[in-house]
């Protein structure tokens, strides 16, 4: 077992867990991705509710630690130890297991993101399809929690939600094919016929982000505007897909109080939450794979070299010590009331650790330059394509909020009218168009 | 489109198709919901998500102002006014001291007349605010609530310095008003118009442009001008239909004669026509607001009313427009200081009224967008 | 327009005018057809309100009042009847359909029932609620105990 | 790439596609069936994945569980069910059922018990797990194109025939 760990870490194999067969470090990685996820999902609903705060003029939550910073976790205590109610006229199990089924397909998915060439459990060869196909389950438990819950307005959001998951999931699986199409298809559009990339096709999730690596392009950039097209019909998908505003009808509180989980409380509410935000993030990486180059750093072939490769490692660094800094910038700007003299210092702290971390993560890729042993320059490689995959993952998470706080919300024959009239035609003649481009070029 | 005069009410028992009867659900929106704005019950009876029939249940917040009205004396009953529509509460003031004035055959001096103008012109911006802001809520557009609750903030904070008190502000009396205007009281409204032109752009710009928006708002909700009027629905909602009607204009109380403004009128009657005549109106009032404030004269701001008020026996209808329509007073006098009766004739509960007509055939998501755009206030319908 | 009427109508019909206000003070039996003639003749096109007073000492206990509105004329105009207790009066919805829920709220309030009404339950107060409020011989501070009790479980509402 | 544990895994997932089968006509409520029915099928594309035909198994999962059963779900779930789990009208044709599924057993055994002589030696050299994928779509799109032509027809009459039967005025 021992050797098991170490002949991964010292680089004499390269490769996915999955791939190398190495069931020890397949696990680690799991639990490294479900904590990794639980925390990003705890930090989203931080951000979520003071981004969302600053959009509507307010401040948001400011009284549990500084600026809220311990909001989420008084909310996690608070579901924790709340009554779980189970309506009387339900159906007692589908109730029960409903949150856990939402749950398990979404953090699922995560099996075959690819957060860099090796940093993923497992590199099936079918990883989009069941990268989709899981995370069609999800809808099953908003299903049956609205049907199990025996009530009106849960199974009214159930209906509506599965229409529409099922309706958009169509739009969806036509613009990732187009994505995986150009993985085979030479050519790179606006820059003209390119013989680079082998030119066979791949399912893959890495295989995917190897492709437009040896393509040399983003395939959002690809076959311009094709890849861009097909690119926003998945943006709008998956929205729609994660049952978020503008789409979030299925738990439109203005109309269905809350939708398919009306009658939950307690944790079995948060599972349901959690399952949301882990869904959204999932659909965001799913995204940023097959359009933006997954891990792949801005530039790899144009800016390749040591140099360069140093210059992008400084990022993840540099990132954590602009946080930092902001957060001490934040300690500054406390009022001095001796009131607030916990929550200054908490800040400081918080700001510490961030620098500190800024630090850490500056030290490995210099160490690595300096002392030249493979180890660290396996762990500032590992930490570049995690860091870059983040990064992008993030600016989807952004979007999220920002969309909430900008748009209304659709009505449900509208919803459908655009998924069926627009996305679907709109996603067809994309695919179209780049089998015939890319057959032209190629 | 129903005939108004000939809907039936909702059967609740037996389904429009017996044997097709897969999907007929019978759901009660409210009374704790979160689209009713208080605490209106509103039976709907669907096909899957189409709506058959409403049937709305209210009287939750009965308190009965018109009783208690007979047990008061003129002068008591003023504050009282102030808690039917919550949101417009100067205008309710208005109209009750007025319908009394009348009855005594009083009139406020000028003064008073263009400082009540200026009030009520300023709680109708209030009043449209609110409504925008829980309007667009309603419609999943969380942000302009909080714009609009902001800068109405300004408002409620000029009533504030002017009387006292922000929301339930009975800021006039019987015969004129109680207190002469605070010093700075012209610089901070005329600030307030600066502030909020540019404020009322932002709305627009957050909306009236929006594509869902749009969607969600244009045909929906259709009520014609003939219907309309039938059902007696009077304010934003009539003058959306495309019935250029403003008491202001038509039967000018105060010295709304002296200004200058236009009525906005829609064509289409939907939604979206309501909500571009608010936003008009908004805008309108301003500008009767700048032009009673430029030209206020001085004065005394009460009339001639003797201490203890009794008119001689008779009746007096008086109405004014409210925010939300046409707010009417019916008081009878037996000659004695207490009214022998006196009839409130809410603009939000007739309009309420309307609401059947205007969601059948349409969805679920449409009903809680036009009782939205009904603009309705629960304090005022069951008073 | 009032002649027009007194002559057709004779001595059902009475027109008044106080403090600039004008009304018509018409006989029951005349109140279908003369609210129906105002409508479709007069062009009183909106019902504003319907209402009622409650003169408890007088033999004919109520006074009904139509508040009307005339958008081509620009004009108000009420019409008043004499009703007693228990008598009915014949609804307007045919006429204008907002008397719907205006009658139904006379109906609540006054206990004065329509003939013809669509739907004619109480409004306002619960159904089953004893008595009518607004009648001059149901107290300030009276309410309906056993309702009360029965439907809140409380012992008062006050 | 080896296998782990590979008994252990074909039993559980051979009996989990069993006890689902039992559930989905033994629950007298039809949601409970359709759950179950999920199950049976996950289990089956469990079983495609230890056959190295991960493509199957993926299309299995989005196809079958993830959207035809919402579907399923999403009809059952509109049908008033307290009148349906009083009907009895889908148990009447029970002895057609058990001759059906006798016939069906018959051939699985026949199949079983003559598999040796029916498929002569060898079985099929299990594919390479990286073009199972690729190698799906030449045989389709090669060898058996005119097949695959005539199953997406059929597919196309079925959805016009929805869409007829469906909406009232064309």
């Amino acid at each position: 077992m021992l050797d098991s760990l170490k002949s991964f870490l010292d680089g004499s194999v390269s490769g996915t867990p999955g791939q190398l067969n190495n069931q020890v470090w397949a696990l680690i990685y799991v639990l490294i991705i479900f904590a990794g996820v639980s925390v990003a999902v705890i930090a989203m609903n931080w951000l979520e509710r003071k981004a969302l705060a600053h959009f509507q003029v307010r401040l948001g939550p400011m009284r549990v630690g500084p600026h809220g910073l311990l909001q989420p976790i008084a909310d996690a205590v608070k579901l924790l130890i709340k009554e779980d109610i189970i309506p009387a006229e339900s159906d007692k199990f589908v109730f029960w297991i409903a949150p856990l089924i939402g749950l398990l397909a979404a953090f699922t998915v995560y099996t075959v993101v690819p957060f860099g060439p090796s940093q993923a459990v497992s590199d099936m060869n079918i990883g989009i399809l069941f990268m989709l196909g899981v995370s069609s389950l999800a809808v099953l438990g908003i299903v049956m929690a609205g049907w199990a819950s025996n009530s009106h307005y849960p199974l009214i959001g159930a209906l509506r939600s599965s229409a529409q998951m099922v309706s958009y999931e169509v739009a969806m699986g036509l613009a990732v094919i187009s994505a995986i199409l150009m993985t085979s298809l030479h050519g790179t559009g606006l820059y003209g016929v390119s013989s680079l990339g082998d030119g066979t096709g791949t399912l893959s999730m890495i295989g995917i982000v190897q492709a437009q690596q040896e393509q040399h392009v983003w395939f959002l950039f690809k076959f311009f505007p094709l890849g861009l097209i097909a690119f926003v019909i998945f943006a709008i998908a998956m929205v729609a897909e994660t049952n978020r505003a503008p789409f979030d009808l299925p738990e439109a509180e203005s109309e269905l109080t809350a939708g398919f989980h009306t009658e939950y409380s307690g944790l079995r509410w948060s599972l349901f939450m959690l399952a949301e935000y882990a869904a959204m993030i999932a659909v965001s990486s799913i995204a940023v794979t097959l359009w933006l180059g997954g891990w792949l750093r801005p530039f790899p072939n144009l800016l390749s070299g040591a140099t360069w490769d140093f210059i992008f490692a400084l990022f993840p660094g540099l990132t954590f010590l602009a946080l930092g800094a902001i957060a001490l910038l934040g300690t500054v700007r406390m009022p001095k009331h001796p009131y607030f003299k916990i929550q200054t210092i908490g800040l400081a702290a918080f700001g510490v650790v961030l620098a500190g971390i800024g630090v850490l993560l500056l030290a490995v890729p210099i160490a690595a330059k300096v002392s030249n042993q493979s180890i660290l320059s396996r762990s500032t490689e590992a930490l570049m394509n995690v860091y870059w995959f983040v990064a992008k993952v993030a600016v989807f998470m952004y979007l999220y909020i920002w969309y909430r706080a900008t748009w209304p919300r659709y009505r449900f024959d509208q919803l459908m009218k655009v998924g069926w009239k627009v996305m679907l035609p709109i996603s067809l003649g994309a695919l179209i168009l780049t089998a015939i481009v890319g057959v032209l070029l190629g | 489109m129903t005939d108004p005069n000939t809907i039936s009410p909702l059967d609740l028992e037996t389904p429009e198709r017996p044997y097709l009867d897969s999907n007929e659900l019978i759901i009660n929106m409210g009374p704790q919901h979160p689209a009713t704005h208080g605490v209106l019950r509103v039976i709907l009876k669907l096909d899957g998500e189409k709506v058959l029939g409403t049937e709305c249940v209210i009287g939750y917040l009965h308190r009965g102002v018109e009783k208690i009205a007979e047990n008061r004396t003129y002068t008591m009953f003023n504050p009282y006014v102030d808690r039917m529509d919550y949101v417009a509460a100067v205008s309710n003031g208005l109209g009750y001291c007025q319908a009394v004035e009348k009855l005594l055959a009083v009139e406020a001096p000028p003064r008073a007349n263009y400082m009540r103008v200026i009030l009520t012109e300023l709680n109708r911006i209030a009043s449209h605010q609110l409504w925008l802001g829980t309007h667009a809520l309603d419609i999943g557009a969380m942000t302009p609530l909080f714009y609009t609750f902001r800068d109405r903030e300004e408002i409620l904070k000029i009533f504030e310095k002017y009387c006292g008190a922000r929301l339930t502000t009975h800021a006039f009396r019987i015969g004129g008003l109680q207190y002469e205007t605070y010093a700075g009281f012209e610089k901070d409204v005329k600030n307030f118009v600066d502030f909020v032109k540019p404020k009322i752009d932002e709305y627009e710009e957050l909306l009236t442009g929006n594509r869902i928006w749009i969607e969600r708002t244009k045909n929906v909700g259709v009520i014609s001008a003939r219907d309309a009027i039938a059902l007696g629905v009077t304010g934003p909602v009539l003058r959306a239909s495309g019935v250029k009607w403003d008491i202001r204009r038509a039967q000018p109380y105060a010295n709304y004669a002296d200004f200058d403004f236009e009525i906005p009128i829609g064509e289409n009657g939907d939604t979206y026509d309501r909500y571009i005549v608010r936003m008009i109106e908004m805008r309108q009032s301003l500008r009767i607001i700048e032009q009673a404030v430029a030209g206020i004269p001085e004065g005394p701001i009460m009339a001639k009313v003797p201490k203890v008020i009794k008119p001689a026996v008779g009746e007096i209808y008086h109405s004014i427009e409210a925010p939300k329509g046409e707010l009417g007073y019916f008081i009878v006098s037996d000659g004695s200081t207490q009214p022998y009766r006196v009839r409130v004739r809410p603009p939000s509960f007739v309009n309420l009224q309307a609401l059947d007509i205007m969601v059948r055939g349409m969805l679920v998501a449409d009903v809680v967008a036009v009782i939205g755009t009904l603009d309705i206030v629960l304090g005022e319908v069951d008073r | 327009m009032v002649e027009k009427y007194k002559r057709h109508y004779g001595s059902g019909l009475d027109a008044q005018t106080y403090l600039g206000q004008n009304y018509f003070t018409v006989d029951r039996s005349l109140i279908p057809d003369f609210l129906k003639l105002l409508r479709d003749e007069e062009q009183f096109d909106y019902c504003v309100d319907i209402t009622a007073v409650h003169y408890p000492k007088r033999e004919k206990q109520f006074d009904v009042v139509w508040i009307l509105y005339s958008f081509p004329r620009n004009e108000r105009i009420r019409v008043k009847t004499q009703i007693t207790d228990g008598e009915s009066l014949a609804s307007a919805v045919l006429i204008w359909a907002t008397a719907n829920w205006l009658e139904r709220e006379v109906y609540d309030m006054f206990g004065i029932k329509f003939e013809g009404h669509p739907d004619l339950k109480r409004i306002l107060l619960p159904d089953g609620w004893k008595g009518f409020p607004l009648r001059k011989d149901y107290g300030i501070l009276q309410q309906d105990k056993e309702w009360v009790q029965i439907n809140l479980g409380i012992e008062s509402g006050q | 790439m080896t296998p782990v544990a590979t008994p252990f895994f074909f039993y559980m997932l051979s009996g989990l596609a069993i006890i689902g089968g039992l559930l989905v006509i033994t629950r007298r409520n039809a949601v409970h069936s359709a759950l179950a029915l999920i199950l049976t099928l996950l289990a089956v594309a469990g079983l495609y994945l230890m056959l190295y035909a991960p493509f199957v198994a993926g299309v299995q999962i989005i196809v079958y569980a993830g959207g035809i059963m919402v579907l399923f779900l999403f009809v059952i779930m509109l049908v008033s069910l307290e009148r349906t789990v009083k009907e009895r009208q889908f148990n009447r044709i029970w002895p057609v059922g058990l001759l059906a599924s006798c016939a069906l057993l018959a051939l699985l055994l026949g199949v079983y018990a003559k598999g040796k002589t029916l498929f002569e030696g060898r079985p099929a050299p299990p594919l390479t797990e990286s073009s199972n994928t690729q190698q799906i779509g030449l045989m389709l799109y090669g060898n058996y194109m005119f097949a695959f032509e005539v199953a997406s027809l059929l597919l196309l009459v079925a959805i016009l025939g929805a869409v007829i039967m469906a909406k009232k005025r064309i």
